[in-house]
């Protein structure tokens, strides 16, 4: 986050009047006019288009269709009395948390006409499943109304119902078990424990799906703290991962920006970064030197490593480099996967050997965001199935999915007297439930936050709730029979609130924790195992599985397999080769493979289809966790398998089957093909000469050498006069975690298209990361070796097992020599002055010339029409879908070709405000979709003619280069140089 | 004062040929001859004037070519100029090669049409036109020459069975 | 009776107050309030509109009998409630507002009015259409000299009898009696269909489409002279120029409700959207919420279509454009009107600007004539100093930069 | 009156009078169709209709119905429609350029050529038109004044380009072909009795525009067929370019490419030839036209196929040889990947059918064999078929960044619409054998004297 993010755009910003800060206290008291087309009888059953909707609320535009001849009667219907803060047209932003159990994120919530249709980063980092979480709350497979032994009801039955059933078991004196996700949240902490002293025998119990439990128990043994560490990636020189994604999915969610802080070649230094790790992660991928181990080594390097740094000489050779680099390093961060308590010790212990903590380790300001214990879940399960639980209340988890032992732990529930759910779904464990009391979205709920030590976060509601749902807090004071709102309690628990609510963030009060050094340094030893091992991961996709019926997350291809709607095991070539497994092309390009029966732990998956990834260790097969849904919803119902089962990993028995399974790739090849793609260099060479790597292929001229945008018959267009858009993407600080794919996806109603078309090449992404794998085989070893062309090509499509990965976000490159605009017939895609390259969806025929002559291929043809099409039942074509839709961008219809617009909506809309302002546009007011989401600062935008824009100096930085450069094509969108540490 | 019209009809075109050199060399107006095809030397032989279609097809197609260079200048240039894929679109001059295919098109498309709808026009030739062949023969295998006398036609019906006429008919 | 409905009226009339204050600096802040609260129902020195005339508003009697009579105005326009009248509405005015609406009213002079353009269309427009169709007939009558000249010449050399024009006319007439006028019937009956139906394409000038409620913005924007913009508020700052909620009407309508049985009876419609009836009801600004809220349904009368993006800040506060440059006078018609081009061609602001439209309204091609006309007010905006300057540069003049100069004919700047 | 070299063989066989050949000619269109005839139209017309539901389905659902995918937009739609077009070239090319030529043996067969090139550019044109994603919207290709302000189309495409020259090219073409067909249709006309068959007569009267025969009207008439054939010929010439600019002037490896316009017309000819061979080898059975399409024309024909093949194989190789000497890796790649990639199939049987097949023509008695040439010329039908798929599909499915490499396989519909225009093409053509005078009498009379067998023979005595 290179750009001062402000909070509160919009109207409150523009006028800073008291009055409108006043009346901000007030805003959900009005009611926004939405129940009237949202009741069940209004929009369930209309079908009504996005538009349509728009025309009830007024004011926005008209028909559904691109070209309509005729002209119907439009209807425009305002409010009968407008909430003072919603002006139609205008967004209004709004600081909230976004908190779902698994993902926390301090967001800013724009919305437009009462409706929250992006999600934008305010504190933290904003990662793909954030960023996705706004379209879950228009999932139309949420409950309508509290559910009272799988029918519907209201909430005076089962407020009754429930309160009645508690206070028996009380007089009873039985146990009731309040089984929660992790609970970040003070006040809700708080109205737990009043629950609890209300009926007496409450236990709560925390579960996180994906645990933390090792290295928690291990922080209590060491330090006295149960919480983990706040890392500092940013001030670590050398940074070694034992298999923690932490880029990806692992511990909070800031990481991905402090990692990269630390990893700008600018400042010319950059920390080393090594991972160790079975199975390839988005951290591996990113990682200097990755070293591929089984799991079961894990530990035992851990090991190997600690007794080096204490000397020893029985040094593991693999990690040697290691252990080089963290001896001279001054400072460094070693983090691990393991969620074993012992292996746990053992890193606090090298950390502690390494002098780590209270440099790069912060054991004061620890996270919060991981409190699950393993122990507590086991034993509910052991009692629930001995009887000895007479209620038992759900929230924000769904132990009947992912637990490792879901199956004990349905069985027990027939012996539950009074079984509650809260979950937003009738998903796997609510329909086991006796009563489902819907909890609301985030973002129409109230709440805070505590993610660490000292910080803050609140939550605001930003719509009425779309359906007959309660906060779970809600509903908890009614059944302790308050009558006292959760809102009321929130405001009442902290001073000064509207700022706080209009910040959403703010830095309170620290707990000094009084920390205790007790290390210890368990020892392991490497097995010599042989056989295959398996371990779960976890896509950027799909996380735990809560988000599963998410079509944006579905459709998001996996930044290392690129394949989505899927998951599957992952295996080496060689693993794969031994196995008799193969993964082959269709006649149309699409992926096939076969599928295998896997026994873990003596349970078996079967069915399960295998995808060769490259970078998967040998000997190890690995799969994501959540898929295989059983009741999610239209799209996310049976998608995958449940890899849960399998959560501790072990020894895998794999037995290939008959069948093949249909893989939906976006990607197909994996490999550069020896071309200059991405330009990469090292930083001892970066250092020596900025521009090493960036090497521009000189011409043959009449006077002389020359490069290819110097070799032109044309005078240029006027780029100086106005603006000229540029965006800069950074490759080295690049990490491929595709929040900027969702993040796009949102702002520029970007269509899902399913499974069946993305296996026919026809993803509608108009921003990719494009992944690319080292090969064995490079031009300079074939013109060592004298292979031939035929030959080397061959070889180069297939990837090492252990590659250098390498990923390229590319949209359109808004060329200023378009090959594009020249060759259509009806001038649709033209140029404009500031440089972006326009497409003119209305005026498209649709003969898709643009899309072949695309160097990029960046240019997307809506093949069928996407929204309003039954065949396509995603959220364009459902009523609630649609209201995510942002209304300044056109919803394209099919026929025509779409592509990025660099987001043209937004720019547009800064102008605009700089114009009636009489100011000159701002750096930091200039985004784009994709450059807003980036919280490495890989992304750049601005205007490049204006030498107070950052963009002007990243126009002449040493590393700069054009993709395709030969071609002058003369982008807008230009790469920095992949930088890497290493020798 | 009568007007006699007089047919004479052949077998092959070669006898035409020298029946009409015979019949145009004793000053007799012939006034019209039907072939079933082109015979050559015929032109000649009755003394019709070149005609000036290839002329009109060049002034046609140098319309044509006028047409689509005006055209283009006005739409790319004049009217309403786009950058398009950063071409050189400000002035004629430099785009041009991007015109010469439309330009070199729309002068075929202005010859070939205009000289065609000449033609018809001049050879009264339009739909539902009525044919005017004296006899429905002449488009088969019959060569025809018609005359239009007054006063005696024995002359020329002795000149025509001389030079070789197979019928002689006179209306 | 500071309460939270009223706040909100407070804030809605500050906020219009904002919009006026970017429409003409010079204003005094008297004037502003005046144009935006009081001129709904108020004139200077016009007489009585809906309230009485404000220049008589100080010698009324309820005031010069107090010893105060200017604190008691102040009071009475703060609460009349409290005077047990509910002749108008309570206005959310502070005193040092109220003083300064009442220095404004005294300091007033009136301004001299344009005279206004004759309006009267249809004689003109008949005028043109009678000697369009001389034309016609006179090319009509050429063709058929040439044609007939050319039949003759050709005729002529196939040595066939000619005929003159009237011959061959009348010979083809009595031949062809039935035919000929079947014929012709048939022939201009399609053709006036085909016509009618290809220019009718994408053309909605003149669209005036009923409206649930008989609304005049004579009445309300012409005779009272209320502010395009306070009712359509979000124009100045909003891409949408807004359909006003019915809670805008009412803080005129609670208590203006008609003079006869037709105004009261829409101006009930109103009422009917809270759920009370003008007759027997009393309207409460407290009590809105609790009220049974219909949205007023009516019907849009600008339909841009959906790939079209028009953003009326810009062209309103930033372009500087009047509200009639585009929508016409409207202020002389009843309920909403899509503008024909000619009309707009008449308004003065056009013509000072130097824009004349050649295409139907609404359609690209009249988007297109402005943009191509209008001049683009660089000098008092900073955000266009160096795109001025090097405009100059480029162009060698010191001014005439119209829209399409600074990319106004760019597809993507309208269509996205 | 013309003499003919003796030693040339007679292109009118057995004793032809002219009134012989007015019977030959119209015994098509006045007798009843024999059951070849009937046996062909019913698969064609069945083809025909099939074509027709699948593009109504395309339109219908949209483009998604074809098996395009983001990388290759282009397969089968523009892989028929340059097939087709070239199809076209070969009939302009023998009335128009042997015309210029005077080549008399273009006479018999000029007209069954140019109605093939019509119904073959009809095929053709259909191409671009549904290939679109909104075909309703076609005519925004055309620079109509409109109320957009107003809004134009762009002249620096070569897909605006096509739009001019294919327009042209038909038309031009219609006209051409319909000049020649006045006289003959004259002839039918006065073939025709009013009493007995009042509509063929009417029908044929209203068609040959009240053609008599005049001896001006037959100065006119060599004197602008004479021109049309001159402007006709750089038409031929220019369309095929200007198509294959389609591709030449793009950025894609394999496509960008400065001998593609001769390549292009080359190939044109080449497959044209194949097709009115393909054409008259039927025809002359199915309306008894064995007297006038003789194994002469035929050798001529195959000559010509022989030529231009080895000059399309020398293409080929020049196109490899330039991506090897370019030195640039993308353009290596890219005919690298043609010969040895996923497609190397279809490069096969390009080359087998387009360079190896046609080089047996060398051999006098396959050159003079009706059976060994309907072979070949349907394998050079395929070949070149292949050549454009090679062109369009192996270039764009791997381009310039392998992130975006894919494949292409064609749906059900993307062959129910190659068939159907197959299907429709000979429908048209059978329709027009049964009610057009396949053969050009007038301008055959001319010759009957010339090279007629009878009149041959007769002079050798």
């Amino acid at each position: 986050m290179t750009k001062t993010k402000k909070y509160w755009k919009g109207l409150a910003e523009l006028n800073n009047d008291p009055i409108v800060e006043k009346l901000a206290q007030n805003e959900f008291t009005e009611e926004i006019p939405v129940d009237e087309f949202l009741g069940d009888s209004g929009l369930a059953n209309s079908s009504t288009s996005r538009r349509d909707f728009l025309k009830f609320l007024g004011f926005s535009t008209a028909a559904a269709t691109l070209a309509a001849c005729e002209t119907p009667v439009n209807k425009v219907i305002p409010y009968v009395v407008k909430p003072e803060e919603t002006v139609p047209g205008i967004a209004n932003y709004y600081a909230s948390t976004i908190y779902d159990g698994h993902d926390f994120a301090s967001v800013l919530v724009k919305t437009r006409e009462g409706r929250p249709i992006k999600l934008e980063s305010n504190k933290t980092c904003t990662n793909a499943r954030v960023q996705a979480s706004v379209l879950s709350l228009y999932d139309s497979a949420r409950l309508r109304n509290p559910m009272k032994d799988g029918k519907d009801s209201d909430w005076k039955t089962v407020d009754t119902d429930i309160t009645s059933k508690l206070n028996e078991i009380k007089n009873n004196g039985g146990n009731i078990a309040l089984l929660t996700s992790t609970i970040i949240s003070p006040t809700t902490e708080k109205l737990i424990s009043d629950f609890s002293e209300k009926y007496g025998n409450v236990k709560h119990i925390q579960m996180d799906a994906l645990s933390s439990h090792g290295m928690l128990e291990a922080n209590l043994e060491t330090f006295g703290v149960r919480a983990l560490p706040n890392y500092n990636f940013d001030k670590a020189d050398v940074i070694v991962s034992f298999g923690a994604d932490f880029i990806g999915n692992w511990g909070h969610p800031n990481n991905e920006s402090d990692y990269s802080k630390g990893r700008n070649p600018k400042n010319g230094k950059m920390s080393k970064h090594f991972q160790v790790e079975s199975t390839l992660t988005l951290t591996g991928s990113n990682a200097d030197e990755r070293i591929q181990i089984k799991p079961s080594e894990q530990a035992g390097l851990l090991s190997n490593l600690y007794n080096a740094l204490n000397g020893s000489s029985t040094l593991d050779k693999r990690i040697a480099k290691i252990v080089d680099s963290l001896i001279e390093a001054k400072t460094s961060i070693v983090v691990c996967n393991s969620n074993d308590k012992e292996v746990q010790l053992l890193v606090n212990a090298i950390n502690n050997k390494l002098g780590n903590y209270g440099s790069t380790i912060d054991m004061q300001k620890t996270s919060y965001l991981r409190k699950g214990n393993d122990k507590d879940v086991s034993n509910l399960v052991d009692d629930i199935n001995s009887g000895k639980i007479d209620a038992l209340i759900t929230y924000n988890v769904n132990p009947s999915y992912n637990l490792v032992n879901a199956d004990e732990f349905n069985k027990g529930l027939g012996k539950v007297d009074l079984k509650i759910s809260t979950s937003l779904y009738m998903d796997e464990t609510a329909i086991n439930m006796d009563y489902v009391c819907p909890d609301n979205h985030n973002l129409e709920s109230w709440g805070d936050a505590n993610p660490s030590n000292g910080e803050y976060t609140l939550m605001q509601p930003t719509i009425n709730p779309l359906f007959n749902g309660r906060q779970f807090q809600d509903s908890l004071l009614s059944w302790i029979g308050s009558s006292e709102e959760y809102y009321n309690l929130l405001k009442n628990s902290y001073s000064s609130w509207e700022e706080k609510l209009h910040d959403g963030y703010f830095e309170g009060e620290q707990v000094n924790h009084s920390l205790t050094s007790n290390f210890s340094a368990p020892s392991f030893s490497i097995p010599s195992s042989k056989g295959i091992e398996f371990e779960i991961s976890e896509k950027i996709s799909m996380g735990d599985g809560s988000n599963s019926n998410n079509p944006w997350l579905q459709e998001l291809p996996d930044p290392l397999s690129r394949a989505c709607w899927d998951n599957y095991l992952t295996m080496s070539a060689s693993t794969a080769r031994d196995l008799g497994i193969k993964n082959w092309h269709v006649s149309n390009g699409a992926l096939n493979g076969s599928k295998v029966n896997i026994t873990v732990n003596s349970k078996t998956l079967e069915n399960v289809p295998v995808l060769i990834q490259p970078g998967q260790a040998v000997g190890s097969v690995a799969m994501a966790v959540g898929y295989g849904r059983t009741n999610a919803g239209k799209c996310g119902t049976g998608v995958g398998h449940n890899a849960f089962t399998f959560v501790n990993g072990g020894k895998a028995d794999i037995s290939i089957i008959e069948g093949e399974h249909e893989f939906a790739g976006v990607q197909l090849h994996h490999t550069m093909m020896g071309r200059d793609i991405v330009k990469e260099t090292t930083l001892a060479d970066f250092i020596n000469d900025p521009s090493s790597g960036n090497h521009r292929e000189k011409y043959y001229t009449h006077d002389g050498l020359k490069t290819s945008d110097q070799v032109t018959l044309w005078d240029k267009h006027d780029h100086q006069t106005g603006h000229f858009w540029n965006q800069s993407i950074d490759l080295t600080l690049c990490t491929g975690c595709a929040a900027c794919v969702i993040s796009c996806h949102a702002e520029n109603n970007v269509p899902v298209v399913g499974k069946e078309e993305v296996r026919k090449s026809r993803d509608m992404h108009w921003l990719r990361i494009d992944r690319y794998f080292s090969s064995e085989m490079t031009k300079e070893r074939s013109a060592e070796e004298k292979i031939s062309a035929i030959d080397m090509y061959s070889e180069m499509e297939d990837p090492s097992e252990n590659p250098e990965v390498v990923f390229q976000p590319v949209m359109c490159q808004h060329c200023n020599n378009a090959p594009c605009e020249t060759v259509c017939p009806v001038a649709a895609t033209t140029h404009s002055a500031e440089g972006l390259n326009h497409m003119t969806y209305n005026r498209c025929v649709g003969t898709r010339y643009c899309a072949n002559n695309c160097p990029y291929k960046v240019r997307r043809f809506n093949w069928f029409q996407y929204s309003d099409n039954d065949k396509f039942d995603y959220n364009m074509n459902d009523d609630y879908g649609k209201m995510v839709l942002n209304p300044d961008v056109v919803v394209r219809s099919r026929g025509v070709i779409e592509k990025c617009s660099m987001c043209i909506q937004m720019i547009q809309e800064i102008k605009l405000k700089a114009k009636t302002n009489g100011v000159s546009v701002k750096d930091e007011d200039v985004q784009t979709a994709c450059s807003s989401a980036c919280s490495t600062g890989a992304m750049i935008f601005g205007d490049s003619n204006d030498s107070s824009h950052e963009i002007y100096n990243l126009k002449n930085d040493p590393r700069k280069y054009d993709l395709l450069d030969h071609l002058n094509v003369a982008p807008s969108v230009f790469y920095q140089t992949k930088v890497r540490n290493k020798s | 004062m009568s007007r006699k019209t007089v047919y004479g009809i052949f077998d092959d075109e070669e006898v035409l040929l020298n029946s009409v050199k015979e019949i145009k060399s004793n000053n007799i107006d012939i006034k019209e001859v039907y072939t079933p095809f082109p015979v050559h030397g015929l032109d000649k032989a009755l003394g019709l004037k070149e005609t000036r279609m290839a002329i009109a097809a060049f002034v046609y197609g140098c319309l044509g070519i006028t047409f689509a260079g005006l055209m283009i200048y006005n739409i790319m240039i004049i009217d309403w100029p786009m950058n398009i894929g950063g071409k050189p679109n400000f002035t004629f001059y430099h785009n041009v090669p991007s015109f010469v295919p439309v330009m070199f098109e729309c002068t075929v498309l202005f010859a070939a049409h205009l000289m065609s709808i000449t033609y018809l026009i001049k050879c009264g030739l339009f739909p539902g036109a009525k044919s005017e062949n004296p006899d429905p023969r002449t488009t088969d295998d019959k060569f025809l020459i018609e005359f239009e006398l007054e006063g005696s036609t024995k002359k020329v019906k002795d000149l025509l069975s001389k030079t070789g006429a197979s019928e002689i008919n006179e209306k | 009776m500071v309460s939270l409905t009223n706040l909100k009226l407070r804030v809605l009339f500050l906020s219009v107050l904002c919009f006026l204050s970017f429409n003409s600096v010079a204003q005094s802040e008297g004037e502003q309030i005046f144009k935006s609260v009081c001129a709904a129902c108020h004139s200077i020195g016009e007489g009585k509109l809906i309230g009485p005339d404000a220049k008589e508003w100080m010698t009324s009697e309820r005031f010069t009998s107090t010893e105060d009579p200017e604190g008691t105005l102040i009071k009475y326009v703060q609460n009349p409630a409290a005077f047990g009248v509910i002749e108008m509405p309570a206005q959310a005015l502070s005193a040092d507002e109220i003083k300064a609406v009442l220095n404004y009213i005294n300091e007033y002079v009136p301004e001299e009015k344009p005279v206004a353009v004759s309006s009267d269309l249809s004689e003109e427009e008949e005028d043109n259409a009678i000697s369009n169709i001389y034309i016609y007939i006179i090319v009509l009558l050429l063709l058929i000299f040439i044609l007939t000249s050319v039949k003759n010449s050709l005729k002529e050399s196939l040595s066939q009898p000619t005929e003159t024009v009237l011959e061959s006319v009348k010979n083809y007439i009595t031949i062809n009696r039935n035919k000929i006028i079947i014929g012709f019937i048939l022939f201009v009956s399609i053709m006036y269909l085909v016509y009618n139906l290809m220019m009718g394409v994408g053309v909605v000038e003149k669209y005036q489409p009923d409206q649930p409620i008989a609304f005049s913005h004579e009445i309300h924007a012409g005779l009272n002279g209320v502010d395009c913009n306070y009712c359509h508020s979000s124009a100045k700052n909003s891409a949408h120029s807004g359909v006003p909620s019915a809670n805008v009407c009412m803080n005129c309508h609670a208590v203006v409700k008609g003079g006869d049985d037709e105004a009261k009876n829409e101006i009930g419609k109103i009422w009917k959207s809270f759920g009370l009836d003008i007759e027997t009801d009393d309207f409460d600004w407290n009590k809105v919420d609790t009220y049974t809220q219909t949205p007023i349904e009516w019907v849009r009368v600008h339909n841009l279509p959906d790939h079209a993006y028009f953003n009326h800040a810009q062209h309103v506060t930033v372009g500087g454009l009047e509200c009639q440059q585009c929508h016409g006078n409207m202020q002389e018609k009843t309920v909403g009107q899509v503008a024909t081009a000619e009309e707009l061609n008449k308004i003065d602001y056009n013509i000072k600007d130097g824009i004349e439209f050649d295409h139907p309204t609404l359609t690209m091609g009249w988007c297109i004539d402005c943009h191509r006309q209008k001049e683009v007010n660089m000098e008092e905006n900073d955000y266009y100093t160096e795109m001025h300057k090097n405009l100059k540069e480029k162009h060698g003049t010191e001014e005439g930069f119209t829209v399409d100069m600074i990319g106004g004919l760019e597809c993507g700047k309208c269509h996205y | 009156m013309q003499k003919e070299s003796e030693i040339r063989d007679p292109l009118i066989l057995g004793k032809k009078s002219y009134h012989d050949i007015t019977l030959d000619v119209s015994k098509p269109v006045e007798g009843k169709a024999n059951k070849y005839w009937w046996i062909l139209f019913s698969i064609s017309f069945i083809m025909f209709i099939w074509g027709v539901l699948s593009m109504a389905y395309t339109i219908g659902t949209g483009i998604g119905s074809w098996g395009l995918n983001k990388t290759v937009n282009w397969a089968w739609d523009i892989t028929n429609f340059v097939w087709w077009i070239g199809i076209g070239h070969a009939g302009t090319l023998i009335s128009a350029v042997l015309l210029l030529f005077r080549q008399k043996w273009r006479m018999s067969i000029n007209r069954s050529a140019e109605a093939m090139t019509i119904f073959g550019v009809a095929q053709a044109a259909l191409f671009p038109l549904i290939h679109m994603g909104r075909p309703w919207l076609a005519y925004w290709v055309f620079p109509i004044p409109n109320q957009f302000g107003s809004l134009w189309v762009n002249f620096n495409s070569p897909l605006l380009w096509d739009v001019f020259a294919i327009s042209t090219y038909f038309s031009v073409s219609v006209v051409f072909w319909y000049i020649g067909l006045i006289p003959d249709f004259a002839m039918l006309r006065d073939r025709f009795n009013e009493k007995t068959a009042p509509m063929k007569k009417k029908l044929y009267s209203f068609l040959s525009f009240g053609w008599s025969g005049k001896a001006k009207h037959w100065q006119r008439f060599e004197e602008v067929s004479l021109v049309l054939a001159g402007l006709a010929t750089p038409l031929v010439f220019s369309v095929h370019s200007i198509v294959s600019m389609d591709f030449a002037t793009s950025v894609i490896p394999g496509w960008h490419t400065t001998i593609f316009p001769p390549y292009f017309v080359l190939g044109a000819l080449f497959s044209g030839f194949a097709m009115v061979e393909t054409l008259l080898i039927i025809m002359r059975k199915v309306v008894n036209m064995e007297a006038y399409i003789t194994i002469k024309h035929i050798e001529y024909m195959n000559i010509i196929i022989l030529l231009t093949g080895s000059l399309v194989g020398t293409a080929y190789i020049t196109e490899l040889f330039m991506a090897w000497y370019s030195g640039v890796e993308y353009e290596q790649y890219a005919f690298l990947n043609r010969a040895t990639g996923p497609y190397w199939w279809a490069y096969a049987i390009m080359m087998t059918c387009n360079v190896l097949t046609p080089q047996l023509y060398w051999i006098n008695s396959i050159r003079k064999s009706f059976i060994a040439t309907f072979i070949l010329s349907i394998f050079v039908n395929i070949g070149m078929w292949f050549e454009r798929f090679v062109i369009i599909v192996t270039s764009l499915h791997r381009d310039f960044l392998p992130s975006s490499w894919s494949m292409f396989s064609p749906s059900i519909i993307d062959i129910g619409i190659y068939l159907g225009t197959i299907g429709f093409f000979f429908v048209l053509f059978l329709l027009y054998a049964r009610t057009f005078p396949v053969i050009a009498q007038a301008e055959l009379k001319t010759i009957v004297k010339s090279s007629g067998s009878e009149y041959k023979n007769k002079n050798n005595e």
